[in-house]
């Protein structure tokens, strides 16, 4: 399933993708993810930890930059999870893409998302919207840190010149054939930012899976906390 | 975990036992007290298989726990018989041809038990309405909305 | 006199459902097997990946864990399970009991926990860690045979098990000069077995005598026990394969044989141990075989008239991770002529490995799909030629007179496809004269003035069932004075501890109430085969009748002894058999058993006394009967929400001579709930990466006694010269042509609008997408 | 299909089921009715280390009364026992009609009103209902008690104002005002389904058959019961003649973004929303000259 997502954030672009390119401040963006260690070569390893109404899960594996290019400002990282039950698999190729835009910069997403398993069964249903809905929560809360902890950009500051950056050529995201047959293309508008409820920041990426299954289940189960 | 005393009576006979937090209703019918009539089909609230009367309310025994039986009156299929004689729903069910290979067959009898409580069923739709909780898949349902109807004169 | 009215034929109430009725009814789960152990199977929640290791240390450790095992702890009794019926073209991989390298599909078993309960095993598979390598997957024979797809078997050259070819005539020529031709795509999604139990097996070893006794659910104990005893490398006289007397439904899956009946009986000897392992719900979704998934590429060849001169069909077909045999794929391909004579025939399947679980039969076996695209084709040949599609069939079914009748191409027993006897016209009009053909035309077009869409649709099939090789039947006077009579083939809910009464009855000429059925053990009866393919009364009842005729012969041969008369002097009366001239001359079964069987230590026989009353038949079928029917439907649709009224269905049904016709209505109405799930509900999706999307009765919609319609059942009987019975199956017909009739009836519902059916299962949504596509079109 | 281990609490008053929440807070969830809840146990997608089931709280939380212009339903009350609540189904029709397709008798004996609405699934029927009235909802925990309103309640998928530690004590809902007619028209595969689309109207009309007030909600098409108001504008004010109907679908498909899933296409959703929002208006109008 692929997520796209893309949000202007008021600050240079060179800023907005150097705050991008370091793990940490990802995961500090995204919603029950922990850095548990650093090994080296641009991968970490972490966990998302999830609770959505009765619903828990924890994803735990590595994470990897896999190739930055600081020339077009365009990033890929790779997770690959692993539920903490046996119960499946979660994997993300994401491709982050900042560019100029009036008003600061414009970052892009491009999310794959594949999940394996359990969870995986019962949730398609929804699971685009909540997917969407999840990518745009990382999207507030980039540019909620961003914009809080960096002015406004000097619109007369110089452009840094893309050629004095040395970046190596970006290598593509690794294909899966398998992940590419799902025809699934999800396109969102740049997000209202609106405030979320702390609930709803709790856990997006297992919401995404069972949500569909809640609401089927709730089909002909109806009823009840 | 803790186990939990509680007192149920099951097909008017009281039983005190002590279960774990998360047995199933179901289970504890099926596994404590060897009550094995109620059977598991879906464990999820689908099927009606396992479908008892609490309380004189028609229930899924896989979606409640056994502690929350405590202090209720349980009926299920072994408390139907009147003796050694069928009683007039079963005997309907047995002349309609309302059963097949029989797993379901507690259910649908627990679930239309208490439909007939609450009232006579008199048409055909009204027969599908009452049996459409539970599943059957030998049977095409012909037989058991005859066997409903029937024994509700 | 023989005081008795015949068995066969009547209406007797089923011996079975007492114990059903007041829940003392004994499935697998319900078994009181003191101290066993609960198992539970640890699955692989990716469609193909590569397990690179596992550590079931932790699971180990747990309090209430006796033990736990993965695929290579497994090694001793990792055989390939082979598939049932074969083709020298065959590409096939090892479906192994438990795989210690590779897995296929979502579901398919890894490792396996035994503790004390089933809670505590379920709690411990969480605990066992296991990476795997997630590898490139195939969710369905479109990706399958597309170019350079993901592979589902890593080490394969393409996805494709098999092609296979019938021929007749000239199909090329025909299709060339044929005045006209169509063509249609069609497509049939996949679909389960869904029996109310799911599968269950238990097992006890003796140390002593280094015997396995294995409970299973299984609809075959015979070739459960063959192939255990080639996985074991045991004898089989050291395995009792057992089908509990109370079996929760089969429809097909439960006749294969799978890799936890392997492990399970292994684990109790390796154990020492009795264990029991009773899929659920959840496992039974990923895990227990299902069918149906085809794309028919259909092109037909008619002249002016409408009669048919060539079909053509290409079909893809879903086999699954792993080919548990080709039964399904080769009756596909006989099934397409259908009841018409078509002198130039040509089908040609190409059956494709996909990472989702294998298939196999249930209910309808390949038929459905193939009366599917054929049955919708007939229709669009009537809309073309604008001829009634009634009088279109009637214009190519074969005419009775000319069984039997050689379609020109193979049936799946070996045998060419010869249809042993039918009137099929007589059915097709027997049909529709109970639906009120005609008025419903005229209400049709009344509805239409109207502005509404009522459609009428009609299907008819022909099914080859009662397969060979033979089945077995094994009658003894006990020493009680009963006569036992021993099937090999099990039950799941067929009523056979009634129906073979019933026939012994008739062949003995004495009251059922003294004959005793007894199915499904291996130790009792030494070969069998199996409940499958609509096969047993039309193979077990021929055998039941004959052994009990023998046995009439050694209870008269010996009771003339007793008594002192000649045997055919004698008649049955109640447990006796006495001289027809004189009741008071008579003895009783007990007598003879006392006789004949027990007879008196040390001492001799009395003179011309033969020991041991026990006789035995096998009957083994020269080839495939025929059974055959009409469905005919009046829907009404809603265009905008897609909804589908039945308004009145009928089933004509020709299953020969019929045992007990109750019996059979409950197996056809309760088929055509099967068959109408298929046609309007039932949807085993997978994702196009092999993910299973519908793992629940909330996602898989099972149809409800409010979704089925009162059916009018009307029965024809043209007895099969097959068999001494002239029976022929009954377990499928009603599932077999109902998404082909219901197909037929929405689309010429939805005639004015132009929208087109070629989807089943028939959902609303693809019932007002289709007519909302036809309106974006038109 | 065994649920994982927890610790079972069963507080004998409200005061200990709320200390309980708030001791236990995130790693706890209320059981009421459990028709939900459990099945996500025995699939082991629930684990949780407390559950806490109310339902031994007190006969008072169970006992839905109707007082002057206000429905009042507590924690415990369940589908069945509003559903066949004479009094209540008279002054709101609505939620009887809506109740009757909510799965089947066997659920509905034990499932409760205040637990549907707090599992706030967008496609079920309890919360489409709600959000055509004017409902409180009472939210409880050891810290006090708040009320919010529907819109402020449902918040997305499954998710509510509620706070870990607080449980839906009641709901209290407003009679529409007399004269009000009301609809619910769902569409489901199958009996006792969950809708692939439902819509739930109020309808207050003049007399001349004029609509002068209306409310509309859609299930199933959004991440929260959908308030459909650009329709409500667009129909009020006038008779709801084939032309505003028409205009009222079209409205409906152009306000509604439902996703697809294995039973229905987005698009499916879309159209068969926009069909139901009509036969609701029609149904209205037809009730109101009927």
């Amino acid at each position: 399933m692929l997520i796209e997502n893309a949000f202007p954030v008021a600050a240079e672009p060179d800023q907005v993708f150097e705050f991008l390119q370091d793990a940490h401040n990802v995961a500090a963006c995204f919603p029950g993810a922990e850095l548990l260690d650093e090994v080296g070569d641009d991968t970490y390893l972490g966990r998302v930890k999830i609770k959505v109404g009765p619903v828990t899960a924890t994803y735990s594996g590595t994470a990897t930059i896999v190739s930055r290019d600081l020339a077009t400002r365009t990033a890929v990282l790779r997770a690959e999870g692993k539920d903490s039950r046996g119960a499946g698999s979660a994997n993300a190729t994401a491709r982050m893409h900042v560019e100029p835009a009036d008003e600061g910069a414009t970052v892009e997403f491009a999310t794959e998302l594949a999940v394996s398993g359990k969870l995986a069964q019962f949730g398609r249903g929804i699971m685009s919207d909540v997917s969407a809905r999840m990518v745009a929560q990382l999207a507030d809360a980039v540019r909620d840190r961003i914009q809080t902890s960096t002015p406004p950009p000097d619109p007369d500051a110089p452009t840094p010149d893309p050629d004095q950056t040395g970046a190596p050529t970006p290598s593509s995201a690794p294909a899966d054939p398998g992940q590419t047959e799902a025809p699934q293309r999800i396109r969102t508008a740049a997000p209202a930012p609106t405030p979320t409820p702390a609930a709803l920041r709790a856990g997006p990426l297992i919401r995404a899976v069972i949500a569909g299954f809640f609401r089927r289940l709730v089909a002909r189960l109806r009823r009840t906390s | 975990m803790a186990e939990h005393p509680i007192t149920v009576t099951v097909n008017d006979i009281e039983y005190q036992r002590s279960v774990p937090d998360r047995l199933t209703l179901a289970d504890f019918l099926r596994e404590k007290l060897r009550l094995t009539g109620t059977h598991l089909g879906c464990e999820h609230g689908v099927c009606g298989a396992c479908t008892v009367i609490v309380d004189g309310a028609a229930v899924r025994s896989c979606l409640m726990l056994a502690v929350q039986a405590d202090g209720c009156q349980v009926e299920t299929v072994e408390g139907l018989a009147e003796g050694p004689e069928l009683n007039p729903l079963q005997q309907a069910f047995q002349r309609n041809y309302a059963l097949q290979c029989g797993f379901c067959t507690a259910g649908f009898l627990m679930s239309v038990t208490a439909a007939l409580r609450d009232g006579p069923v008199t048409t055909d739709t009204e027969a599908r309405d009452v049996l459409s909780g539970n599943i059957c898949r030998c049977t095409g349902y012909t037989g058991l909305v005859k066997a409903v109807l029937e024994a509700s004169e | 006199m023989t005081g008795t009215v015949p068995m066969i034929g009547a209406s007797v109430p089923r011996r079975e459902d007492r114990r059903l009725l007041i829940g003392r009814g004994r499935y697998l789960d319900d078994l009181d097997l003191p101290d066993a152990l609960a198992v539970a199977f640890l699955r692989s929640p990716h469609p193909h990946a590569r397990i690179q290791r596992i550590d079931v240390s932790a699971a180990l450790a747990m309090p209430g864990v006796v033990a736990a095992f993965t695929g290579a702890d497994l090694a001793p009794i990792q055989r390939p399970l082979a598939p049932k019926v074969l083709h020298p073209d065959l590409v096939d991989f090892p479906r192994l009991p438990m795989p210690p390298h590779e897995v296929h599909y979502v579901g398919e078993p890894v490792a396996v926990v035994v503790a004390d309960t089933r809670y505590l095993a379920e709690d411990a598979l969480e605990l066992i860690d296991i990476d795997y390598e997630e590898l490139p997957s195939v969710g369905s024979t479109a990706v399958a045979l597309a170019e350079n797809p993901p592979l589902a078997h890593a080490d394969a050259e393409s996805n494709i098990a098999v092609r296979l070819r019938q021929r007749s005539g000239t199909p090329e020529d025909a299709l060339r000069t044929a005045p006209h031709r169509l063509s249609g795509e069609f497509h049939v999604i996949r679909g389960g077995g869904h029996s109310m139990e799911p599968r269950a097996v238990a097992a006890r070893f003796e140390p002593a005598t280094g015997q396995v006794t294995i409970w299973d659910t299984t609809q075959s104990p015979h070739y459960a026990r063959q192939q255990l005893s080639l996985a074991y490398d045991m004898p089989e006289d050291d395995i009792r394969v057992i089908a509990p007397p109370d079996v929760g439904g089969g429809f097909g899956p439960k006749a294969q044989f799978y890799g936890e009946e392997v492990v399970v009986p292994w684990l109790a000897m390796t154990l020492g141990r009795a264990v029991k392992w009773v899929e659920d719900r959840q496992e039974n979704f990923v895990a227990t075989m299902m069918e149906r998934a085809q794309t028919h590429r259909i092109e037909v060849g008619f002249d002016d008239n409408g009669k048919l001169l060539v079909v053509r069909d290409f079909i893809e077909h879903d086999q699954g991770a792993y080919c548990a045999g080709l039964q399904v794929p080769s009756i596909t391909t006989s099934t397409v002529p259908g009841p018409y004579r078509i002198p130039n025939i040509h089908t040609e399947l190409i059956a494709c490995y996909t990472n989702a679980v294998p298939t196999s039969s249930v209910r309808g076996a390949g038929r459905p799909q193939a009366v599917f695209a054929m049955e919708r084709m007939m229709d669009r040949i009537a809309e073309y030629l604008d001829i009634d599609p009634a009088e279109l069939r009637r214009r190519n079914l074969i005419p009775p007179e000319e069984f039997p009748y050689q379609v020109g191409i193979m049936f799946r027993d070996g045998s060419p496809l010869t249809y042993d006897s039918g009137d099929f016209p007589a059915l097709l009009d027997g049909t529709l004269d109970r639906l009120g053909y005609d008025a419903a035309r005229e209400e049709q077009r009344v509805a239409r003035e109207h502005g509404r869409y009522v459609g009428i649709g009609i299907a008819v099939y022909v099914e080859g069932c009662g397969l060979g090789p033979y089945e077995g039947a094994k009658l003894r006077l006990t020493n009680q004075g009963r006569i036992l009579v021993t099937l090999a083939a099990a039950g799941q809910g067929q009523g056979y501890e009634t129906v073979y009464a019933q026939i012994a009855a008739d062949a003995l000429e004495m009251d059922m109430a003294h004959i005793d059925v007894t199915t499904g053990d291996t130790g009792r009866i030494p070969f069998g085969q199996g409940t499958f393919a609509s096969r047993i009364t039309a193979t077990a009842g021929p055998a039941v009748f004959d052994a009990a005729l023998q046995m009439r012969e050694r209870l008269f041969d010996t009771a003339s002894r007793l008594i002192g008369c000649d045997p055919g002097d004698l008649t049955v009366s109640g447990d006796t058999i006495c001289l027809d001239t004189d009741p008071e001359k008579s003895v009783s079964l007990l007598d003879i058993a006392r006789a004949a069987n027990i007879g008196k230590h040390g001492i001799t026989l009395r003179d011309g006394i033969k020991p041991g009353i026990e006789t035995v038949s096998y009957f083994a079928p020269a080839r495939a009967a025929y059974a055959s029917g009409a469905h005919a439907a009046i829907v009404e649709v809603d265009p905008d929400t897609g909804a589908v009224r039945i308004v009145k269905y009928v089933i004509g049904h020709d299953c020969g001579n019929v045992i007990n016709p109750r019996l059979v209505d409950g197996q056809v109405l309760g088929g055509f709930a099967h068959g109408l799930g298929n046609a309007l509900y039932e949807e085993a999706a997978y994702d196009p990466d092999g993910q299973p999307q519908a793992t629940s009765y909330l996602d898989y919609t099972l149809v409800s006694a409010a979704e089925v319609p009162p059916v009018e059942l009307f029965h024809l009987h043209t007895p099969s010269p097959l068999n001494p019975l002239g029976a022929k199956g009954a377990g499928e017909g009603g599932t077999i042509p109902a998404p082909a009739a219901l197909a037929n009836a929405i689309e010429d519902a939805l005639r004015p609008l132009g929208a087109r059916i070629t989807i089943a299962p028939m959902t609303p949504a693809r019932v007002a997408d289709a007519v909302h596509a036809a309106r974006q079109d038109g | 299909m065994k649920p994982a281990p927890f610790t079972y609490h069963v507080p004998r008053s409200l005061p200990e089921a709320l200390d309980l929440l708030a001791e236990h807070g995130d790693d706890a969830k209320v059981l009421a009715g459990g028709q939900s809840l459990m099945p996500m146990l025995n699939f082991r997608l629930a684990q949780i280390e407390h559950l806490v089931d109310i339902n031994r709280i007190g006969a008072e939380h169970a006992t839905p009364r109707v007082d002057g212009a206000t429905i009042t339903i507590p924690a415990l009350a369940r589908q069945r026992q509003i559903e066949r609540n004479a009094e209540i189904v008279a002054a709101l029709p609505l939620l009887g009609a809506a109740l009757h397709q909510v799965a089947h008798p066997q659920i509905r004996n034990r499932g409760t009103i205040c637990g549907s609405l707090a599992h706030a699934d967008p496609a079920a029927e309890l919360p489409t209902v709600l959000s055509v009235v004017d409902a409180t909802f009472t939210l409880a925990s050891a810290r006090g008690v708040r009320t919010v309103d529907v819109a402020e309640f449902f918040q997305f998928y499954f998710t509510t104002a509620l706070e870990p530690d607080e449980l839906l004590l009641q709901v209290d809902i407003r009679k529409p005002a007399p004269g009000t007619v009301t609809v619910f028209r769902e569409f489901a595969t199958r009996r006792g389904d969950f809708a692939l689309g439902a819509i739930a109207a109020t309808c207050r009309f003049d007399a001349s058959g004029t609509v002068v007030d209306t409310r509309i909600a859609a299930a199933g098409v959004s991440a929260t019961p959908l308030r459909l108001t650009a329709v409500e504008q667009l129909v009020t004010g006038t008779d709801l003649n084939p032309e505003v109907l028409a205009a009222a679908a079209d409205a409906t498909s152009a306000s509604v973004e439902p996703t697809g899933d294995i039973h229905a296409s987005a698009d499916y959703r879309r159209r068969l929303t926009a069909t139901l929002l009509r036969r609701t208006l029609a149904a209205a109008k037809e009730e109101h000259h009927g």
